[in-house]
């Protein structure tokens, strides 16, 4: 059985996960993930260079103090309207609408100190599209046979429901 | 899950139809199975939890979309009044009504739903939505349907007490489903013989506007069944000039204003079997080129017992005209205090029942504009309020 | 019971349409129809002065060539988006619509004949809106308590389905 | 009922969901009970009837409508290529896929549902709709559920033979949902072992695309068991230059031309195993601004052997910018052919597979244009394709 394959690789993932919440572990356990079955070796997963690039040329024009525009840092790789301006913020889902677990993740340059973060870009799920502050960034995003790095896909897995709502931008901490 | 974070408190009932009693009446409560397993959450930093609304403010404004020409996916747009900073939003279904309860805790949308989008097996329910969590918490299914009909506010209302949400049915027979929305349940139909719409009369009472002019009155019991019928006389030429449906009405005071095509005005105390009194007329001399119309063309503001209309040029059977003007009557002295001109022009209009109003006007391009309904200037405006924002409503009405 | 007395209502109704389809019968029929119950007396049915003024209004500027516009002759007192320009014409409906066989009335003039026709706006149904040539007539419109004289119902009613797909507006016969 | 007037059939199902045998493995087919009695029907000098359409033309272009953001009301319209007139539309469900049959009597739809608009209960289904009368003709449960993204062409195929539909599936495990079309029933789901997207490669196999850049090809049997399972070598770097899900397949001659976002064009035969060509290159010297981009970027035209790709000036990772340009290759001669340019810039293109064959670009502002693709002349446009037109389907493809 699929699922039953994923739950146990799901698990034993969570479980590094939560022993290194490091970058490197992080896209690791998305690639395992997502790849889903045993016949496919896991991807490459460390990519810094090429996504520190995107994100640098992202944070050229990028603010940190209105999260209901395009150009706000976290956004630099979102795709959707921001729940920012749907009643919530980056990282609450407006009222009646239900934060997804799992996300894509990007890589964003903070203008203030030159940092780069990773971003889980997890949806608000349960209610038909907000609506409000289309935002599409594509720098760094795959086809969706690599969903990991896929930004058109309904990110609801886990969620109540699977109905898109609005594009979170959550924190995961330091690339 | 994570209970508290950034003074916020999580919801927990996600896509769900409540817990407890209101969902014996309803769908069953089925959750969507996750297809995730929990352990495979993504960690991170911050936590990620659902705002939680404070108790609404008299000043927010509620805006049902049907979405034209989408109506499967009508929406309530949730608006703070003083910023038109969004608070929320929720999803109905085909041809929605609204109902919002005396004490904020609550507000119901009739609504219809297929079990194929537009087509399959049709269901008809009034679904109660909480105020804070903005989750549906109950659903009651309407057996006999309900009107379907481009959304007027007055086919459904909530008695007196708010214990009955009625919900006028023409299919095509004329009924009112009576829903006991503290027990979320159905008790059946009252026969209005013809005579259509809701206005709320009493806690076990309500009001139907009949072809020929004339308020039906009935009173029923907690089963559902009428108890008393009486029948009023016209009171204006439903041929020649025929109020609006959208009458002014103020639930808590009772009070009602029946706006004619023509510009006459009919205060009706709403309290028990209607009582019209004296009519007057909007225009005075020098106002013949104007007249009321529009959608929600009319709004009372109870506290300073003002009337507000949507007014523009117009010759005759131009009743569906957006207002280029709203005109401010003391219904007292029956004098006009203001004319406002508005910045767009527009069919639908509403006002807060605060000490300092807000005079809400929204135009066909999905505009929304806020006046101050004290000075009548102009606060603020917001454009793209979806595609076809329809009505307005407010806590206090 | 409330429809059983309808449907008896109906079926009298309509044998007396039957035997005579004339403008006044059918009015007569609609007032029969749409209040339903026993109290209230029928509504004043002859109201042919006040609706050709509104006809012949609309006909000043109406043609007789082109129904996919708003000021083609028999859209005198239509409200919606014109079958028309959704795969149908006046009357046929689009694709994979139904006609309801109910509908309000208007009076429109044909202007190539001067003469005054009665015309059904039976919705197409079974449909979300189709959405293209939205037209409104409001000459001699009434509010929905009203109905026989209202433009905002669904007049799908005896159709296969309530979904309004489309305005038709179908020739009943010489007012 | 009228059977026959102004010489069009009337169709008999309405918003049924089909008799005979499709209906066993789907919905009930609830016919909703007419809320008037036969004797009402209002009588008409003119009959009314419902139109029924001819066989579809290959010219005739169906344009898949996802509606952002109203999800829950999607929409495929049908319009005549040659002048863009309406032939129909029919309504679907959350984020649908299209597939359409070879004979041309049939389109699917794969779509989701919940009963209540956007919550309560979610349901997946294959529906078949009529060509002709464009009437719901059967429905196919999918039990495991089905992909939700922003519609791809390539998330739902169909087998040589037109049997079996295939529908990709990640809830996040990924699989091939299996349904036989001809009995209307599901059988089973293939893993794809973490492989996406569905391109069809005979009677009872289908290949997918694997994240590290080769092929998966599974061969199933009347059960919907796989029965053969093969893995290619990839055959692009799938970190540094990937290839765009929209790949132009023509199913009849078993063509596929994959293009890369840098522009690489890999040609593949899909005929069991898929057989990678020599890759080549749409840009050549001078042309270094200019690179693939859009959404369904890529068009065949079989019987010229010509492919079509929309084409923007921009760097990297502007891979969904639409495109300004349509260039044209012959792929025998890999030659660059023309360069058409796009009245409105356009993310989304296909071509007919007539032989004197229309190209169409459809915008982001809902604007369809219609090209001549042998003259590469613009012959017309038209705006209004509602508010998010998305795909463009043609029967040949």
């Amino acid at each position: 059985m699929i699922l039953d394959a994923f739950d146990r690789m799901m698990e034993s993932a969570a479980r590094r996960v939560a022993q290194r919440s490091s970058r490197r572990g992080i896209l690791a356990r998305l690639g395992t993930m997502l790849v889903g079955g045993a016949v496919l070796p896991l991807l490459p997963v460390d990519k810094t260079g090429a996504k520190l690039a995107h994100a640098n040329e992202f944070a050229k024009t990028a603010q940190t103090t209105d999260p209901t525009k395009c150009n706000y840092w976290r956004h630099c790789s979102s795709d959707g309207y921001l729940c920012s301006c749907c009643g919530g913020t980056v990282n609450v889902c407006p009222p009646g609408s239900y934060a997804s677990p799992t996300s894509w993740i990007g890589t964003c340059i903070n203008p203030d100190d030159g940092q780069a973060y990773l971003i889980a870009y997890q949806d608000c799920c349960g209610k038909d599209s907000c609506g409000l502050c289309f935002c599409l960034g594509t720098e760094g995003e795959m086809p969706s046979y690599r969903p990991e790095l896929n930004n058109d896909i309904v990110w609801c897995f886990g969620a109540p429901s699977m109905v898109y709502h609005c594009s979170s931008q959550v924190l995961i901490g330091k690339a | 899950m994570r209970l508290r974070a950034l003074g916020v408190v999580v919801g927990l009932c996600g896509a769900c139809l409540a817990g407890g009693p209101v969902a014996a009446q309803g769908q069953p409560a089925t959750p969507i199975p996750p297809q995730m397993p929990p352990a495979a959450a993504q960690p991170t930093q911050e936590d990620h939890p659902t705002l939680v609304l404070p108790e609404p403010s008299p000043r927010w404004i509620y805006v049902l979309e049907p979405v034209f020409p989408y109506l499967v996916a009508s929406k309530m747009w949730i608006f703070d009044g003083d910023d038109l900073s969004v608070k929320g939003m929720v999803n109905g279904g085909y041809l929605p009504n609204a109902v919002m309860s005396h004490d904020r805790s609550r507000f119901w949308l009739t609504e219809t739903y297929w079990s194929r989008g537009s087509r399959g097996v049709r269901t008809d329910v009034v679904t109660a939505f909480d105020t804070k969590t903005l989750d549906p918490v109950g659903e009651v299914v309407l057996p006999k349907g309900r009107f379907l009909v481009v959304p007027k506010k007055h086919n459904a209302t909530l008695t007196s007490d708010g214990r009955y949400l009625l919900s006028f049915n023409m299919d095509p027979a004329f009924s009112l489903s009576v829903v006991d929305v503290k027990e979320m349940k159905y008790l059946g139909e009252l026969d209005t013989q013809g005579c259509s719409l809701a206005f709320p009369t009493g806690n076990t009472s309500v009001a139907s506007l009949c072809p020929d002019g004339r308020f039906l009155h009935l009173t029923f019991d907690s089963a559902g069944r009428v108890t008393k019928t009486e029948l009023g006389e016209p009171f204006f030429d439903s041929e020649k000039d025929p109020v609006f449906e959208h009458a002014a009405i103020h639930r808590p005071s009772k009070q009602g204003y029946f706006v004619s095509y023509d510009g006459w005005v009919y205060p009706v105390q709403l309290d028990g079997m209607p009582k019209v009194g004296t009519r007057w007329k909007l225009q005075g001399a020098g106002d013949e080129e104007w007249r009321p119309g529009g959608w929600q063309l009319a709004a009372f503001h109870a506290a300073s017992n003002r009337l507000f209309v949507a007014m523009h040029k117009g010759g005759p059977w131009t009743h569906k005209q957006a207002g280029d003007e709203v005109w401010v009557y003391d219904v007292r002295s029956r004098q006009r205090l203001q004319r406002i001109p508005l910045a767009h022009h527009s069919p639908t209009i509403a006002v807060s029942q605060d000490e300092k109003p807000l005079l809400f006007a929204l135009t066909e391009t999905a505009i929304l504009q806020v006046y101050d309904a004290v000075t009548y200037e102009k606060k603020t405006e917001r454009s793209g309020i979806g595609i076809s924002p329809w009505l307005l409503y407010t806590f206090g009405e």
